[in-house]
């Protein structure tokens, strides 16, 4: 095993442990009793203890830990004090919305961009260049909420050719739900879009300039040729790198997004668990997401050691 | 910053996106400074006598649903997203440059560390830190500040680092070891000053994500909260009423993309003009 | 008829300062079998002149005058033709071995290119074809070599990598840029010797490019001597040397330590060489030549006869030549 | 300070640096680099002493080890008979101004954000003694006497070219009157016509001002354009030492033979090259048992691979590390 590898895993797995340490500190240090949130301030004192007892909180904190985090390994996020129901289950039905919605932007974006980055790179400095650019340019100073909201006011206030939100449910309506999430999706990838097509322009850019790339046209390569053959795969390691760095943006735009056209994801959940103070929803939501965000990055730098044969000794 | 390159003002004139950058990021904090002390409606308090009125010569774009000038939300509005943005990238700037400094100086363990928890502060963007701290402090501009600003450490941190280290394998740094100075002189002397452009860049272009991200933490109704207006929470009232009134929709909007749009030409044309490549004459 | 004929070639670059006129009326020729050393300090338009012939000029740079590589002008020819003279017929080497092979492609892959390109071989025909250009430009346990990436090999051996690639499709013309530039003192003379060994074995020409006039001076039969983008001085190798007519040829040669030379005061050429963006009218070693006059500064000097085939730029070769360069630098 | 006549400027003892590669493998030892493999020598006051080396045989690292830029695994440098390695923090700094560095690129070794006065003085702020008046004083000194005008101080180093910028480095090296100067490699990225101009004013600055000089160059002709002695150096170690026009003449180690008949010299015409050696450098990541040269050497014979030979004194303080010195053919 590599040392590259083996250090990325070491990191993974230490991220992970360091941010369900974080999240469950920052929940430990709230301020008053949860118990008392939960049942509100004219409760009873005995009501409050009984509650205290029957959520552990009267337990040491490290051992409440160890409890909470085996659980979630195994899958079990405790029980909402608002919904009665488990945590687990809520999770799992907001991800079916989560899951598709970051899948379908991320593809949309990633499409979008290469096509665009290569095909300005491809036309340096010429009008579609040129022109692109002041697009991505634009594209990026643009919310991507804001953008969803037009999306509405267009597609479903003028055109009404979409619904301006909500989500029908998979097994009720399959391809409603696929359509329910077009309008999100397309405003998450335009924002993530520009960003990776200027990257990738820059990166195509800078390939072209390298030496091995004049060897390879003085080998006969043609441009085109040498793009494709030469160019893309050494290009792709910065691109491969933001659209890791950038995944975290993309998960945390879901969150609103999902608010724009009420999609009850994991966003939704977790910003109505802050207001019902159901902090045990905050907690496993907060955690899975930072947990998603680590494990694509885990899955990038794999990606690198994939690509290119010189990495083996970590410099990143 | 007139350094070598020659005149630096006689490029930057020049430069095209650069003066648009200019002109659209003096036009936001012209409009926040401003409305300190004036501004042509009422922007906090409400007045449901002159709810939803259409743009007039009074109210230059028209009132919300609780009779608010919405001109003069967005002048106010501008004051919260600079300070949010400010604040935050200076917190950011601040922790992020000594870390990647301090890294790059020692090099080693030390190193690795500030790099490891700077992959591990990437798990947290600002929403989710926004989402965390509003658990624990309840939601406001602070939490805002709190969470971009901790959202940018990395970002400074890994660029400070990346270029420092740059910086640390030129000649004239072991000519400054050999005449004895030691790592924190170098870092002060010579590797801040050159690095200083490519910090300013970012910063430019960390203010214009911190804008974007204090919109959206307010339109969710974590960050900033009534009555001081803000450009996100002007866009979530105003989608509530899209079928009603679309155009209030529109114009926090276009503000919000103007200002970050000007931010990123500007920081797109001080990387160029700032360029040491260029700059040099060989 | 001469392989290859160049003539009046000039080339502008673009730069951030204006335009720059890198290569300046430039002409000469190249017959079956020569070769030619192109000498000169960096930014005399040696590696552009190259370029030039390759077709390979950096964005945005202009050029005029003629290069004809038989009956073709190359100057002219369309890309998509010009791609199949490259690698084909016209070969070129680089100075950085280093940063010249793709570090994602193996060693294998990067030689088989030219041959599955140009020689319509396949797969299996252009591997095996690949192994024995290895092994002939001397590159130990060939075979296995090929599955190597670039960064597994030493600098040596990557120039070795180049050679081979640029021999693959038996080209009429081999264009070397600073080859050994990059390289240690005795890794130098083993790919000297090798370029030299298979160009004369395969008939191949060669042109070498190099700022060391030693290196020049072994290897071809022609010197061109190049200073802010024109040609000073040109002629056959032993006769050049052995003649020095141009003041900067004279002064070049002699700031030069030498082994095993006495330890006298080096002769040194006052000022710095000239930059391109902003060249004299005249003579372009006017700003730093003794023997300078007001008619040196009017017109470019024309090029005229030292010796058999040996000519330099100067109106001033009699005085020039008359004196010791110690004398004429003091 | 003056160090009486005796004290050698530099004295190197037994010098090793080693360095450890960064584990690739979780379950094997990291890899080594054996930079220096234990060299010796010393250089009297007012001499001027060459390294010359292919790249990879350590001389850079000998320079920085002798600059005190990095920490030698084992064995002394001393400098006016002070143990560098020995020094308190302060007491190094101190030392400091008595021997000063020259680097390689001239583009690289000026700070391009400090003026050419700031930066010439850089050798003077560390210590206090000088005050500001009499900092501007030396300055203007020292870049009269590299060949420059004393208003070059408020310039840019980017408003100048690479020898004038090689002039404005050996100037800061010069400001504080330093015994020894350590170059590594002055005029290798400098075009030819340019590089005269500064190996002359290194020539005159020694006659002037009394400098010694540890040079690093793989150039030969450099090294014995300037330098009295030499020492050749090969995978760490010093193979041959000696004066600089007897080592050259009659080398006495088939490396030092293979290096000269390497150099291209102009003039000769066609073809005269010599043989070349063949092989490449080995990676100095094991110590072998025998010559370190031996896998490379047209002479080795059965004992090189046995026996490593030691540097043994030839007479007439020329050494050499070969077991067979005497018969390395004159060339």
């Amino acid at each position: 095993m590599s040392v590259f590898l083996f250090k990325r895993l070491l990191t993974f797995i230490l991220t992970l442990f360091g941010a369900s340490v974080i999240i469950f500190a920052a929940m430990e240090i709230l301020p008053g009793d949860p118990a008392l949130v939960i049942l509100g301030v004219d409760a009873s004192p005995e009501a409050v203890q009984a509650l205290t007892e029957k959520l552990g909180l009267d337990r040491p904190v490290p051992e409440r830990y160890f409890d909470w985090i085996t659980g979630v390994l195994g899958g079990d996020f405790g029980i909402s004090y608002s919904y009665k129901t488990p945590v687990s289950e809520l999770i799992i039905d907001s991800l079916k919305i989560t899951v598709p919605l970051a899948i379908m932007a991320m593809l949309l974006a990633t499409a979008i961009a290469i096509v665009l980055g290569i095909y300005a790179a491809a036309n340096h400095n010429r009008p579609a260049d040129v022109g692109i650019m002041g697009i991505s340019q634009l594209g990026i100073s643009i919310p991507s909420f804001w953008l969803g909201i037009l999306l509405v006011l267009l597609f479903a206030v003028n055109l009404r050719w979409f619904s301006a939100g909500g989500f029908p449910g998979w097994d009720r309506d399959f391809f409603g739900s696929f359509r329910a999430l077009i309008l999100p999706a397309v405003s998450l990838a335009t924002v993530q879009a520009a960003i990776l097509a200027r990257i990738t322009r820059s990166a195509v850019l800078d390939v072209f300039r390298e030496d091995f790339v004049r060897t390879a046209r003085a080998k006969g390569v043609s441009r085109r040729r040498a793009l494709w053959g030469h160019v893309l795969r050494n290009a792709l390691i910065p691109v491969i790198t933001i659209m890791g760095l950038q995944f975290a943006n993309l998960l945390a735009g879901t969150v609103v997004i999902e608010s724009v056209f009420t999609l009850p994801g994991l966003g939704q959940l977790v910003l109505k668990a802050i207001n019902n103070r159901d902090l045990i929803i905050v907690e496993g939501t907060v955690l899975l997401l930072a947990a998603m965000v680590v494990a694509v990055n885990f899955l990038v730098d794999i990606l690198y050691a994939l690509i290119d044969p010189r990495l083996k000794v970590s410099d990143i | 910053m007139s350094g070598p390159g020659g005149s630096f003002l006689a490029r930057a004139l020049r430069h095209r996106s650069f003066m648009l950058g200019g002109a659209l990021t003096v036009g936001m904090l012209g409009m926040a400074a401003i409305s300190l002390f004036w501004t042509p409606g009422e922007a906090i308090s409400l007045n449901v006598a002159h709810r939803m009125r259409p743009p007039s010569l009074e109210y230059w774009l028209g009132t919300d649903k609780f009779g608010r000038d919405i001109f003069s939300m967005l002048m106010a509005g501008a004051q919260n997203s600079i300070t949010v943005g400010v604040v935050a990238v200076s917190i950011g700037l601040v922790a992020g440059v000594i870390l990647g400094a301090w890294a790059s100086a020692k090099r080693g363990w030390i190193e690795e560390a500030v790099m490891r928890f700077s992959d591990f502060s990437f798990a947290f963007p600002a929403i989710l830190s926004a989402i965390m701290l509003t658990a624990i402090i309840g939601p406001g501009g602070v939490t805002s500040i709190l969470a971009i600003g901790i959202y940018n450490i990395p970002v400074f941190a890994r660029l400070t680092r990346g270029v420092a280290n740059a910086v640390w394998a030129r000649e004239f740094v072991l000519a400054a070891r050999a005449a004895g100075k030691g790592a924190v002189r170098i870092t002060i002397e010579h590797v801040l000053p050159n690095i200083l452009s490519i910090i300013i860049v970012q910063a430019t272009i960390s203010f214009a994500i911190a804008i974007l991200a204090e919109a959206a933490l307010s339109y969710l109704g974590l960050g900033t909260q009534p009555p001081q207006p803000s450009w996100g929470r002007m866009l979530s009232e105003a989608q509530a009423l899209i079928f009603l009134a679309p155009m209030q929709a529109i114009y926090p909007g276009v503000t919000i993309a103007l200002s970050v749009f000007g931010l990123n030409l500007l920081g797109d044309g001080l990387r160029d003009l700032l360029d040491p490549r260029l700059a040099r004459k060989r | 008829m001469s392989l290859l004929r160049v003539e009046n070639l000039e080339v502008t670059l673009q730069t951030s300062v204006g335009p720059a006129r890198a290569v300046r009326d430039v002409s000469f020729q190249l017959e079956r079998g020569q070769s030619l050393g192109i000498v000169g300090e960096s930014g005399c338009g040696k590696s552009m002149t190259a370029l030039a012939l390759m077709g390979l000029l950096p964005e945005g740079a202009t050029t005029a005058g003629r290069v004809m590589l038989g009956e073709d002008d190359l100057l002219t020819m369309p890309e998509n033709e010009l791609c199949g003279v490259r690698g084909n017929r016209l070969a070129m080497i680089f100075q950085e071995p280093m940063t010249s092979l793709n570090p994602l492609h193996t060693i294998g892959a990067q030689v088989m290119e030219p041959l599955l390109l140009h020689r319509g071989l396949h797969k299996s025909e252009a591997r095996d074809e690949a192994y024995r250009l290895l092994d002939q430009v001397g590159i130990p346990n060939a075979k296995s070599r090929l599955d190597n990436y670039p960064h597994q090999l030493s600098g040596g051996q990557r120039q070795r990598v180049m050679i081979a690639l640029a021999l693959s499709c038996d080209p009429d013309i081999l264009i070397a840029d600073e080859p050994t530039t990059a390289l240690d003192v005795t890794i130098q003379s083993q790919i000297l010797d090798l370029i030299e060994q298979l160009v004369s074995r395969l008939g191949m020409s060669l042109i070498l490019i190099s700022h060391d006039l030693g290196v020049i001076s072994e290897s071809v039969d022609r010197v061109m001597v190049m200073y802010g983008g024109t040609v000073v001085e040109s002629g056959p190798t032993q006769s050049l040397f052995h003649a020095l007519a141009h003041p900067y040829t004279r002064g070049l040669f002699a700031s030069m330590p030498r082994l095993g030379g006495k330890r006298e005061r080096l002769t040194t050429i006052p000022g710095t060489v000239p930059d391109l963006a902003d060249l004299p009218t005249g003579c372009t070693f006017a700003g730093r030549c003794p023997l300078v006059t007001e008619a040196c500064r009017a017109a470019p000097p024309p090029r005229l006869p030292v010796a058999d085939g040996h000519e330099a730029a100067c109106i001033h070769l009699d005085l020039a030549t008359a004196a010791r360069p110690s004398e004429l630098f003091s | 300070m003056n160090a009486p006549a005796t004290v050698p400027v530099l004295a190197v003892e037994e010098l090793q640096r080693h360095y450890t590669l960064p584990r690739e493998h979780l379950f094997r030892e990291p890899g080594k680099v054996y930079a220096l493999n234990g060299v010796s020598f010393e250089i009297q006051p007012g001499r001027s002493f060459g390294v010359v080396g292919e790249s990879g045989c350590g001389k850079s690292t000998l320079a920085r080890t002798v600059m005190a830029l990095e920490t030698p695994t084992a064995g002394t440098v001393r400098i006016l008979g002070h143990d560098l390695f020995d020094l308190d923090k302060d007491a190094l700094r101190a030392l400091r101004r008595h021997f000063q560095m020259v680097f390689q690129d001239p583009y690289g070794s000026l700070d391009p954000r400090h003026k050419v006065g700031r930066v010439v003085a850089e050798p003077l702020t560390v210590s206090d003694e000088v005050g500001a008046r009499d900092r501007v004083e030396k300055v203007a000194d020292v870049l009269r006497s590299v060949g420059l005008k004393a208003a070059d101080m408020d310039k840019y180093p980017h408003e100048f070219s690479g020898g004038q910028r090689q002039r404005i480095a050996i100037a800061r090296a010069l400001v504080t009157r330093p015994e020894l100067i350590v170059a590594d490699e002055p005029v290798s990225a400098l075009d030819v016509s340019v590089q005269a101009q500064v190996l002359n004013l290194m020539r005159d600055l020694q006659d002037s001002f009394g400098v010694t000089y540890m040079l690093i160059s793989h150039d030969l002709a450099v090294v014995e354009y300037v330098c009295d002695e030499v020492a050749v150096m090969y995978l760490g170690r010093i193979v041959e030492r000696g004066r600089t026009e007897a080592l050259f003449a009659r080398p006495s180690h088939p490396y030092t033979r293979a290096l000269l008949d390497a150099v291209p010299r102009p003039g000769v015409g066609r073809a005269k090259r010599g043989a070349a050696l063949k092989g490449t450098v080995m990676s100095q990541t094991a110590l072998g048992t025998g010559c370190a040269f031996a896998d490379r050497c047209p002479m080795a014979k059965p004992r090189c691979l046995e026996e490593a030979p030691p540097l043994r004194d030839l007479g007439d303080h020329h050494l050499s590390a070969c077991h067979y010195a005497e018969d390395v053919p004159a060339g």
